[in-house]
C-alpha cells in the first residue's frame, strides 16, 4: 500500500477510522436520497429516482475503502452512499437529478448515470453488467502502463445483473488476467419484481467464486460492522495482490425498484426479517454499542449532512439548466471531424 | 363516445387476445408476470394463464435465442424488451440466429420481439432510442412501427400470424398519450402505408410517433398558408410501402421524410433512396430529409425536445420545401 | 422414459448396446471427416473445413444417448460423430460441404452450419454459445405444449466458448427452468490457438456447475467407456428429471482448428501425453479388451463406413451446385411480404 | 517496382508503427498474440511487445468494455474482432458504452476496433457481413473503409491518433489479393473522400472492395462506348465526404451510390440522400443505388457472386444509368 492509505483493516478487523467513515457516508447516502426522494415526489425531477435504501452499508464500505483520483470505481444503480464515500460530491449527484448545466452531465444524462471518469468515477451506462469489464480494462491499462502500483477497482451489481452476459465476460476476463479488483453483488432478494428464484438456480452467488477462479466472501449486508470487515477486506486484499474478490452481500431493497414503484410485490416475511432491517439503525446502534460514535455525535451527523445536502439541493436549484440553442451537439470529439457529418 | 383506451392497452389487448385464440402463443420478458410488466403491458395476464405467461432473467441474448427455439417447437413465442435500448443486448440473436433462420435452413421462427421505444422526457441516453433501423439493415425480420391505438392493436395480432421474426416497435410516447374509442380500425395489413391526411402541396413520410407531430406541423401550415400537407404513416418500415408513398408523391411532387431516430442511415434514407430511384420524375423539389440530431438521446427536457423533430422543426423544413 | 428407448446405462454402465453404438458413430465420424480433410486438400471444398478428431468419444457418446426427432441437438465445430450418432445422414454432410443445392443447405451455408432444425437438429450459426439458449427454448416449449415427455435437449461448445456472455446467459436460463438439458464442454485445452490459461482462471471448469445451480460431471474424454457412462449418465438423468446436466470432458484437438491450420502452437508435452490419445485407438482396444467387439468386427465396420462415406462423397460431387438464377433470394418466408421490400 | 506489399502487410505495418511511435497503443484481441491472428495481421508483434499484444477469451463484449476502460486510463487499444461478424456480440458496448461516451461525460475514449469485413468465396452467413451501417447509424464513432494499400496503413495510424472510438472495417477479400509497392499514398485525411478515377459521364460513389469492382466496371463501359465513369472512394463513411461526392455529381450529373451491405438503409441511402438534399438540381437522372441482395451473404460461391455487386451487375446499372 502506498503511504497515503491508512490501513482500513488490522488484524482481521476494521479499522474504527474507516468504520466511522462508512458510517457517515451511509447517513450521507441516505440523507441525500431521502431529499431526492422528496424532490420527486414534489415533481421537481423529470425521469427516474432510483434509491440505495437498506443498502448504504455495502455500499459504502466499497467506497470507503476506496480513493477517488487513484482507484476505479463504477458504482451502479444503488450507489449514492458509495458514491460519497468515495469522493463524489453531493452537487454532482443534486445537479445530475436536477439537470443542472453545472452539473457533470451537463443534463445530457441524468439521476444515477452521473460520473466523474478522469477521476476514476465511471458513469454508468443502464446496460446491466457492462462496467465490469470496463473497470478491469482501465486496470489492465495501468499495469502496462506500470502505473498500477496499489490502485483497486471496483464495481457493484445486483442479483439481477449476473445474469447478464456482460457480467459473465467480464468477471471471466478480470480473473484471467487477475486484476485487482473487487466486484460486489448487492443481493437484494429482487430484480426489479423479480424473486431471485427466477434469476438464479444456485444456492449462493457466492457459489460462482470458484467457477471464475476468484476469491469469494459473503456478508451480511445489514450489518455495517461485517460489510465494512468483509468488504474492506476484499479490497485490501485486492491492494495487496491478491487478485480478483467476488463479495456477495445478502440485504434487502427497503423500497420499490424507483421511485414510482411501491415494490409490494416484496414478500412480507422478507420485509420483517433479518434481511428486511435497517442497516443505518443496525449501524447506529453498533457503532454506539462498540464505543465508535455516541448518540450526541450521531446526531450532530444528521444535522451536519442534512445541511450539505439541502445546501447541495438549493445551489442546484437554482441554477439554470442547459441551453440547447447553445449546446454543442457534437457526439465525438475530433475537431477536425466536427465539421464533418 | 370517450376516448376511453389508450396505445398500451391496446398492446396489452392484443396479446391477450392472440393468447386466447392461439395456444402456441406465450409471452415471455423480464417482470412481465406478477408484476405485469414496467409499462404493465401484460397487466394480469399471468393469472389467466400462468404457465404462459413466464418472467425471464436480465438475459436479453438468451431470451431470444430461447425465443428462437420455442418457435421451431411450433410455439409463438413474443418476448418483451424492458426497454428497446436493451434490445441491443440481444443483437447476435435477433440479426443472425432468428433472422437468418429462413434462409439458411428453409425452417422460418415465427417470434415477435417488443421493443417499447422512442424517447420520452427525461429517459435519456438509454431508454429512448429508435432502433427500427438496425433491424431493418439486416435481411429476414418485419419491422413495424404502429402510430395509432387501432394499429398497435391489429398489427401485434398479425405479427403474431407472421411466420418471420417481428421487431414490433411500440412507442413509449405514445403509451398513455395516445387514446381512441376503441381497437378498431381499417385492419390494413402488415407491409400496407397508410394516408393519415391528405394534402396535395406536399407528403410527409413518416411513422410511430412522428406520425402526430407532422399532422400537428400539417396543422399548423393549413392554418398558416392554407397549405395541404398529407402525411403517409409507413406502419412496417420493413417491408416498406414504396407504391403508397410514390403515389402520394406523385400528387404532391414534395417529399419530406421525417423520423425521430438518428440522422445517418436509417428510415428516411430508405426512403428517399427509393422514391428518387422509382419516382425521380415526380418531384419538384429536393426530398429532404428531417430526423433526430447526430448524438445520443439527451436526459434534460429542453435538450430533448431540440433533439427530436418537433412540429416546429418539421413546419421550417416544411416551408423550405414548399418554398422552394 | 418412453417405450420406444433402450435404456443407455443399466446399474450406473453404459449398455453393451450403446458402447458400440457410440464406437460406430466415432468411427464414421472419424472416416467421413477423413475423407472431407482428402477433399479440402485436394481443392474440391471452398472455405473452411473443421474436424472433430480427438473428439468422437465424447461427440458419439452425446449422440448415441439421443434420439432425432425426438430429442432436440444443437451441435457444433467438432461434432461430426455425434451428428451421425444422432441420426444426421452422411449425405447431409457431403452436400453441406461440397455446395450441394440438394443439401439441407442447399448452398446457402455451408460445412459445419447445417442441420435438420424441424428434426430436431439444429443448424449451428457461428457465433459460439448462442445454441444454449435456443435448446433451452425448445424445451420450455415442449413443456409448455405439454409433450415434453422424456425429451432432452443438448448441445456442445469447447472451453473458448464458455466465455461467451451467450453461455453464461443460456446456462442460466436452462437452470432456472430446470430444463431437461446436457451441456457438454469439450474441454480441448485450446480455441483456436489460445491455450486455457488465457481463457479462464478456474481450476475445472466442471467448478462452473455448482454456481448455474445443475449437475456437473467430469470425463476422460479420450475413454469411450468413461464417455459412455459419463454422458449417456448425463442424459438419462435429464430423462428422468434430474435437471440440467453439465459435462466437462478433458480432451486434446488432434489436428490445427481447421485444416488451414496446422495447430503447432498444442504444447508437445500435451500430445504425448494422456489427452494426446487418439480416443479411437484406445476405444478400440477397450471394446476389445471388454468382449464388445473382435478386431474382425472393427475392420469390417471400417470397411462398410468406408464405403457409406464413399458413396455419399461421389453422391454429392455428382449433384449440381444451387443455380444463382433460380435461386430464391427470400430472407422471409411470409408469401404476402415477399414481393414487398 | 514490384507488387510487394499486401493490404494485410499493410494492416500489420501501420499496428507495428503505432505500437513503435506512441507506448500508448496495445493490441487486444484473440489469437493474436503468439499467433499472429486469424488473418496474421499481428505475426510478430507479440514477440516485440510481450506485455501490448495481448489475447483476449472469447468475450467480444468485455473486450470492447476493457478497451473503453483502457482509454479512459490514457491507453489507445486497438482491439481485433475475429470478424466483422462477431462484433454483433459487442454491439451494446461500441454502440451504447464507447459511442456515446463523450457526448455523456466530455471525456473521448479514443479507441479502434478492427472489424474484419466483407465477403469472400465460401465464407457464408457468417463471416462475410459489411458492418459499417450499423455503427455508422448510431453517433459517437468513427467508421472508416479503406479500399487500398495505402489506405490501409495511413487510416489505421491515423485512426489511432484520433480521440474518438474508430470502427476500422478492413475488407477480407483485399487482404492478399490487392498489392502494392509499398505503404504510400496521398495521405488524406479521415473525413476526406478521394477520385479514384476521373471522368465525366457519371459518378460512381463506394468504399472498400467494392471501388475496384467500380473500376472494372469503369474499364468495361469505357472499352464498350467511351464512356468515361468517375469513382469515388468514400474511404470513411461517418464522417461522409459529402462535398467531394457532389463535386463529382456536379461534373457528371449522374449517381450511382455502389455497396457490398445489405440493400435496406445503409450508406448507399445515406449518399443518395445527401445528394438529393443538397445537389438535386445537378442530377441529370434519377439517383441509382446497388447492393448487395436482402438475404443473409450466401456460401456458395455461385450463390455468392450473385449476391454482391459484380462489374457486369454495375454495368446493367451504369448502362440504365447513362441511358436515362
Ligand atoms: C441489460 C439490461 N436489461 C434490462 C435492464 C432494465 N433494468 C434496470 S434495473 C433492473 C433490475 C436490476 O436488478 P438487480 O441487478 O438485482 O439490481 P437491483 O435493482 O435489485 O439493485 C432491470 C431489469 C437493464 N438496465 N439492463
Ligand atoms: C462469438 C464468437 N467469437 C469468435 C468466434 C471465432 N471462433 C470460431 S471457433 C473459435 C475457437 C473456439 O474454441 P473452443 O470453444 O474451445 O472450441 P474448439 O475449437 O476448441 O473446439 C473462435 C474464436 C466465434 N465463432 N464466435
Ligand atoms: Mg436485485
Ligand atoms: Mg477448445
Amino acid at each position: 500500500m502506498s503511504e497515503a492509505f491508512d490501513p482500513i483493516i488490522q488484524h482481521g478487523a476494521p479499522t474504527q477510522e474507516y468504520v466511522r467513515r462508512v458510517m457517515y457516508a451511509m447517513l450521507r447516502g441516505r440523507i441525500m436520497e431521502t431529499k431526492l426522494s422528496n424532490l420527486y415526489k414534489a415533481g421537481k425531477i423529470v425521469g427516474g429516482v432510483y434509491l440505495g435504501k437498506g443498502q448504504e452499508a455495502v455500499s459504502a464500505s466499497l467506497g470507503a475503502a476506496l480513493r477517488m483520483g487513484h482507484d476505479v470505481f463504477a458504482p451502479l444503480i444503488r450507489d449514492q452512499a458509495g458514491r460519497m464515500a468515495f469522493g463524489e460530491a453531493s452537487l454532482d449527484a443534486t445537479r445530475t437529478y436536477l439537470g443542472s448545466a453545472q452539473g457533470p452531465m451537463r443534463g445530457r444524462d441524468g439521476n444515477i448515470h452521473r460520473g466523474r471518469p478522469d477521476e476514476g468515477l465511471y458513469a454508468m451506462i443502464s446496460h446491466l453488467g457492462a462496467a465490469v469489464s470496463q473497470v478491469g480494462g482501465a486496470l489492465l491499462a495501468k499495469r502496462i502502463q506500470g502505473t498500477l502500483g496499489d490502485s483497486v477497482g471496483a464495481t457493484c451489481v445486483g442479483d439481477g445483473a449476473t445474469s447478464t452476459g456482460a457480467f459473465h465476460e467480464g468477471l471471466n476476463f478480470v480473473a484471467v488476467e487477475r486484476l485487482p479488483m473487487v466486484v460486489i453483488i448487492a443481493d437484494n432478494q429482487y430484480a426489479y419484481s423479480t424473486p431471485n428464484e427466477r434469476q438464479y438456480a444456485c444456492e449462493d452467488l457466492v457459489d460462482r467464486a470458484k467457477g471464475y477462479g476468484v476469491a469469494g466472501h459473503s456478508v451480511d449486508g445489514t450489518n455495517v460492522l461485517e460489510c465494512a470487515r468483509v468488504i474492506g477486506g476484499a479490497v485490501a486484499a485486492a491492494r495487496s495482490g491478491e487478485g480478483p474478490q467476488l463479495v456477495v452481500a445478502k440485504l434487502l431493497r427497503l423500497g420499490g425498484h424507483g421511485e414510482h414503484d411501491d415494490g409490494s410485490y416484496v414478500e412480507p416475511e422478507l420485509r420483517q426479517g433479518h434481511l428486511g432491517r435497517d442497516c443505518i439503525e443496525v449501524g447506529k446502534e453498533l457503532l454506539i454499542q462498540n464505543g465508535l460514535l455516541t448518540a450526541e455525535q450521531y446526531d450532530a451527523w444528521v444535522q451536519e449532512i442534512s445541511e450539505e445536502c439541502q445546501e447541495a439541493v438549493a445551489v442546484a436549484q437554482r441554477e439554470e439548466g442547459p441551453n440547447p440553442y447553445s449546446e454543442d451537439w457534437s457526439a465525438t470529439s475530433s475537431l477536425s471531424l466536427r465539421g464533418l457529418k | 363516445m370517450s376516448q376511453s383506451v389508450t396505445y398500451i392497452d391496446a398492446i396489452r389487448e392484443a396479446q391477450e387476445r392472440a393468447m386466447e385464440e392461439n395456444p402456441k402463443v406465450f409471452l415471455y420478458g423480464q417482470d412481465i408476470g406478477k408484476f405485469g410488466g414496467a409499462f404493465k403491458a401484460t397487466k394480469g395476464l399471468q393469472e389467466r394463464w400462468p404457465e404462459r405467461v413466464i418472467d425471464a432473467p436480465i438475459s436479453e441474448d438468451a431470451m431470444i435465442g430461447m425465443a428462437v427455439g420455442a418457435a421451431l417447437e411450433g410455439m409463438r413465442p413474443i418476448v418483451e424488451m424492458q426497454f428497446a435500448d436493451f434490445g441491443s443486448v440481444a443483437f447476435n440473436q435477433i440479426v443472425n440466429q432468428a433472422s437468418t433462420h429462413y434462409y439458411r435452413t428453409g425452417v422460418p421462427v415465427p417470434l415477435v420481439v417488443r421493443m417499447p421505444s422512442g424517447g420520452t422526457p427525461g429517459s435519456g441516453p438509454f431508454h429512448s432510442q429508435s432502433v427500427e433501423s438496425i433491424y431493418s439493415h439486416y435481411p429476414g425480420s418485419v419491422v413495424v412501427t404502429p402510430a395509432t391505438v387501432a394499429d398497435a392493436y391489429s398489427m401485434l395480432l398479425q405479427a403474431v400470424e407472421l411466420d418471420d421474426p417481428v421487431i414490433y416497435c411500440e412507442h413509449k410516447f405514445l403509451y398513455r398519450w395516445l387514446k381512441s374509442e376503441n381497437y378498431e380500425g381499417d385492419d390494413l395489413p402488415i407491409g400496407k402505408a397508410r394516408i393519415t391526411r391528405s394534402g396535395k402541396h406536399a407528403t410527409v413520410v413518416t411513422y410511430s410517433a412522428m406520425v402526430h407531430e407532422a399532422v400537428r406541423a400539417a396543422d399548423i401550415l393549413q392554418q398558416e398558408g392554407g397549405w395541404e400537407i398529407e402525411v403517409v404513416d409507413l406502419r412496417s418500415v420493413k417491408p416498406l410501402d414504396t407504391d403508397t408513398v410514390i403515389a402520394s408523391v406523385a400528387r404532391t411532387g414534395r417529399l419530406l421524410a421525417l423520423g425521430e431516430s438518428f440522422p445517418w442511415g436509417g428510415v428516411t434514407a430508405e426512403v428517399v433512396s427509393r422514391v428518387c430511384a422509382d419516382a425521380f420524375h415526380l418531384l419538384d423539389a429536393p426530398p429532404m430529409r428531417v430526423n433526430a440530431k447526430n448524438t445520443p438521446v439527451p436526459y434534460h427536457p429542453k435538450l430533448w425536445a431540440m433533439h427530436r423533430p418537433t412540429p416546429e422543426s418539421i413546419c421550417v423544413a416544411l416551408r423550405n420545401l414548399l418554398a422552394y
